[in-house]
């Protein structure tokens, strides 16, 4: 089972990242999958969290992941804020947006820091809502390329799921530009 | 004479770091609400937005006396307070004041707000008007205005609101005013006035909010201000059932100034994209219509 | 001055009691068979003969968002209901007790709609029994009387909400005598409330009632203080506590009136009963003339009432229930789909008990259907009878039902 | 323990919520109203401010440890003083294209 935890702020998606993994990678082949919020009465801005469980047979921990292989972090500026990395298996991943290069997050030795301008990718589609870029599907094209666990088919299928006309073009596109501006 | 913004009182009851989006209307209000009531009061505030705002036990975002209570119950709540504070004999200390959101106030609190009302009940009831259940997430309210899309009126709502502060006046207490958060300096000369009187007062104030109405949050004041020109929020008041235009409105209808179409307001909030043009112009002819009357009101009652 | 005795209904005695406990704030809202209590303390506040402020809200979910106000800030409140009346309010009863908040409210047990009825069974306030408010169940208009004014103090001791439930037009509408304690008695058994959890000052600004998240949570100085979950275990605390105030106060009460409930039960020709009849309320009273009858029989059967159902007394029942052959419970409610509330909680509470008797059920009463004496004495027979032929548990009895229209 | 939830006010409940922030309001005090006129003057900024984090003065003080970024101080100041300025540049693969590609 791969336990996956999502870190981001109110209105950046990271519950809606998390729900079109869940779908994608049900599509890429995963049997059991769930995500899930964490709950409560968080404001767009505030730091938010949500879980993913991805494994070949269903899932029955509901509870929120707080051992994960791999944590999603949807703004660099959380890696501090947050202390996202708080509970991390050794040699896990951290998938982080961020124009910073790995080296410089200066994380734990033992994990494996990939890095992408997710941020970038959303800009360069004008993917914005209320003023603000939305990294939530764009960062599953960094997910994909970074983990392999899910396909770039699967993701743009899930997009489309959950999208519909030019808003799903533009998420699509912005994850194949995250998925390209990949670094490890 | 109206206050300026230089004359506003430094002071501060909503502290830093508070649990907001940003740009959101109710902050910018509550600093004034607070600090024409200097502080001496008890809010009683139901499940809402401004819960949110107020902050997370064990911690406070406000530097006044704040009564969480149930939804349906504001007006009752305060009710219960006024008549303990009087059976305490501490009266005098504090003003009370009810504040709740559109659905709130004109939705589910609207039994408990008009049995307050009937009797007249020695409170101070301000309904910050977001157009929908914000807290929640964007769902329509009784007064969520037509053509927005909501999250349970995906294609737009076909009503127009309720008209919450001509329902509060017709119980006959001693003040109704309508205001906007986007004119600090309004809402707190009209909850000064307020302050001074005995019995149910009310104020309606309209509340932009970014997340829900699809806006950059630095056009919150821009926004709230566009409405008044538009003539969508007219800011007004009625002491002993005479009715005033005041602030922005009273300028609007006295220069003849002509208002900004419906239409521009609308286009700068995503709630509203993919209305059509015949629903755009209803909008307008009941806008149209609404501010004819206000306006032949204020002349006629002025005297 | 001493206590001078007049014949009075059980909602005179219940507004008595308000009168005499000095409330400051009463809500008020009519329904049947309640609306006798708020007329009366309508008519003496408004006479001055009451100093209080009197709220006629337009709903029971006001009259107790009144109370939970006044009471926040500190005020002694009162307000009475009934079934429907009741189940409206049902939000604000679980605010009342989750905010801590020393209400008194008053029921004239009363069924539950739907089909309308205004007669008694005691559905309405079992229904809320979870809500975490103290609920007291009263025999005779005296015990209204006494024990509405006991509930003052239990619930400003334990800062918790406390019902006096009883049952509707067979108390609430029936003329007793009624022996009415002086102001002085009660002055010195009840002083004024001074000391609420909640603190309304503007010089001290507090935040109160605030969202709670599940976790524990830093306060401002640094000290953790409880999630939603600590806060809740206080509140649970607090009423296992009222088992040992409840007591208490029936004591302090005798010492100050000369009377007294038996706190948590009551009992009558318990000492030697094989079969005890369990029952809460005025159908208490009535078994009580079912045992004696059952004695002349040869039966040795005797009554256990119950006073205090929430806290559930399960210490006293235990106690006064192992080593017996059988108890059966009255139950003037259900849990559809289930059994009657009382008779639940009874056996739950026995379980594993050594000598513990076997616990069969009865419904009877709803919705004001006739239950005599000799109801009660036939349907022990037949619990008898069922135990006598091997039986452990049993399904519920359902007492003068009439279903093939008989 | 508490027996009741019942909060005191302090500054920050939600954090330092100026880590909410995508872009910070800076000010040019050459163009502000107060500056210019060396006086408390105008200040609008301080009364839009939806947060309380503008301090009142010759030329505002901005709490950048709470400021959430909304911007409607930039937007409403009449001499167009305070610009909203990103507090990170973005672009396509503005990482350095050196790096090892993932995988």
């Amino acid at each position: 089972m791969h336990e996956i935890r999502w870190h981001g702020r109110g209105g950046q998606g990271a519950v809606t990242s998390a729900k079109i993994l869940a779908d994608a990678a049900f599509r890429s082949g995963f049997a059991g999958v769930t995500s899930q919020p964490s709950f409560g009465a968080e404001r767009r801005g505030a730091p938010i969290t949500a879980s993913t469980r991805l494994a070949d047979e269903p899932i029955r921990i509901l509870s929120q992941v707080t051992a994960p292989d791999i944590i999603v972090v949807l703004d660099d500026s959380l890696l501090a804020v947050a202390n996202a990395t708080a509970g991390m298996k050794p040699g896990g991943m951290v998938v982080v947006n961020t124009t910073r290069g790995a080296a410089e997050l200066g994380l734990r030795d033992d994990l494996k820091v990939v890095t992408s301008d997710v941020t970038g990718a959303a800009q360069a589609v004008d993917l914005i809502v209320g003023g603000q870029p939305m990294v939530s599907t764009a960062i599953l094209g960094a997910f994909a390329r970074a983990t392999g666990l899910i396909t770039m088919e699967s993701v743009e299928a899930a997009i489309r799921h959950a999208f519909s006309g030019s808003a799903a073009d533009k998420n699509v596109d912005a994850a194949k530009i995250a998925f390209e501006c990949t670094r490890a | 004479m109206a206050t300026k913004i230089l004359d506003l009182p430094d002071v501060s009851y909503v502290l830093p770091g508070n649990r907001s989006c940003a740009g959101c209307g109710i902050g910018i209000a509550l600093r004034q609400i607070t600090a024409a009531l200097e502080g001496k009061m008890v809010m009683t505030v139901p499940a809402s937005c401004l819960t949110v705002l107020g902050g997370m036990y064990p911690v406070s975002s406000v530097n006044v006396p704040w009564v969480n209570v149930a939804f349906p119950s504001t007006a009752a709540a305060a009710s219960g307070i006024a008549a303990g504070l009087r059976a305490t004999g501490r009266a005098d200390e504090m003003t009370v004041l009810a504040m709740a959101g559109d659905g709130g106030t004109g939705d589910i609190g609207i039994q408990a707000l008009s049995g307050a009302a009937e009797r007249n009940e020695d409170f101070l009831y301000l309904c910050y008007d977001n157009e929908a259940y914000m807290n929640t997430g964007t769902q329509r309210s009784g007064l969520t205005p037509a053509g927005a899309r909501t999250t349970t009126t995906w294609a737009g709502k076909r009503e127009n609101p309720k008209d919450l502060p001509r329902i509060m006046e017709a119980h006959g207490i001693p003040y109704v005013a309508s205001t906007s958060a986007a004119f600090p300096t309004d809402v707190y000369d009209k909850v000064a006035k307020a302050r001074g009187i005995k019995g149910l007062r009310y104020i309606h104030m309209n509340t932009p909010c970014p997340s829900g109405w699809g806006f950059d949050p630095k056009d919150t004041v821009r926004l709230g201000k566009l409405a008044v020109d538009a003539g969508l929020v007219v800011l007004y008041e009625v002491e002993d059932g005479v009715f005033r235009l005041t602030g922005r409105s009273a300028s609007l209808a006295k220069t003849g100034k002509p208002r900004v179409p419906v239409a521009d307001y609308l286009a700068t909030q995503t709630r509203f994209r993919g209305m059509k043009p015949e629903a755009i112009a209803e909008v307008q002819a009941w806008v149209d219509g609404r501010w004819d009357g206000y306006v032949a009101r204020d002349a006629g009652e002025r005297g | 001055m001493s206590e001078q005795v007049s014949v009075m209904t059980g909602n005179e005695a219940a507004a008595t009691a308000a009168k005499l406990a000095r409330v400051q704030v009463i809500a008020a809202y009519p329904i049947t068979p309640q609306s006798p209590v708020v007329e009366q303390l309508a008519a003496w506040v408004e006479s001055g003969e009451l100093p209080a402020e009197f709220v006629a809200v337009e709903s029971e979910h006001s009259a107790m968002t009144v109370c939970i106000g006044a009471s926040t800030v500190g005020a002694r409140t009162f307000t009475a209901t009934s079934a429907n009346g009741l189940a409206y309010m049902t939000e604000q009863v679980w605010w009342a007790p989750g905010a801590r908040l020393p209400i008194v409210m008053c029921i004239a047990n009363r069924a539950m709609a739907a089909p309308w009825n205004v007669l008694n069974d005691q559905q309405d306030s079992m229904s809320v029994r979870d809500a975490g408010w103290v609920q007291l169940y009263c025999r005779t208009n005296q015990e209204i009387l006494d024990t509405t004014v006991q509930a003052y103090r239990i619930a400003e001791r334990l800062h918790l909400p406390v019902m006096v439930c009883y049952d509707g037009f067979l108390l609430s509408h029936t003329m007793m005598p009624v022996a009415v304690p002086t102001a002085e008695e009660i002055d010195s058994f009840l002083p004024p409330f001074t000391e609420p959890f909640t603190v309304v000052d503007v010089d001290d600004p507090r935040n109160i009632g605030p969202v709670v998240i599940a976790d524990p949570r830093a306060d401002e100085t640094g000290v953790v203080r409880g999630g939603y979950m600590e806060i809740r275990a206080m509140h649970h605390r607090a009423l296992l506590e009222a088992l040992d105030v409840i007591v208490e106060t029936d004591d302090e009460y005798a010492a100050a009136v000369g009377r007294a409930w038996g706190g948590l039960t009551w009992e009558y020709l318990l000492d030697d009963a094989e079969v005890v009849l369990v029952a809460a309320g005025s159908l208490g009273t009535q078994a009580t003339v079912t045992v004696e009858a059952l004695r002349a029989e040869g039966i040795k059967a005797g009554v256990l009432g119950i006073r205090a159902y929430r806290p559930f007394p399960v210490e006293a029942l235990r106690d006064k229930l192992a080593g017996r052959k059988l108890a059966l419970v009255f139950d003037k409610a259900l849990s559809y789909g289930y059994e009657g509330p009382i008779c639940s909680d009874l056996r739950g509470s026995l379980l594993g008990v050594e000598g513990a008797p076997a616990v069969f059920g009865a419904v009877c009463g709803l919705g004001g259907r006739e239950v005599t004496p000799d109801h009660l004495a036939d349907a022990t027979r037949r619990a008898i009878a069922d135990l006598e032929a091997g039986a452990r548990t049993r399904e519920t009895d359902w007492i003068n039902l009439h279903l093939d229209g008989e | 323990m508490s027996e009741i939830s019942m909060s005191r006010p302090a500054v920050g409940e939600a954090g330092r919520t100026g880590e909410w922030r995508n872009s910070r309001p800076v000010v040019d005090p050459s163009k502000c109203l107060a500056v210019r006129q060396g006086k408390v003057t105008c200040q609008i900024c301080w009364a839009y401010c939806p947060d309380g984090c503008i301090a009142q003065g010759v030329g505002p003080v901005i709490d950048l440890t709470y400021c959430k970024g909304c911007g409607i101080c930039a937007e409403e100041c009449p001499a167009k003083a305070i610009e909203m300025q990103p507090e990170a540049t973005h672009g396509v693969c503005a990482i350095d294209e050196d790096e090892e590609v993932a995988r």
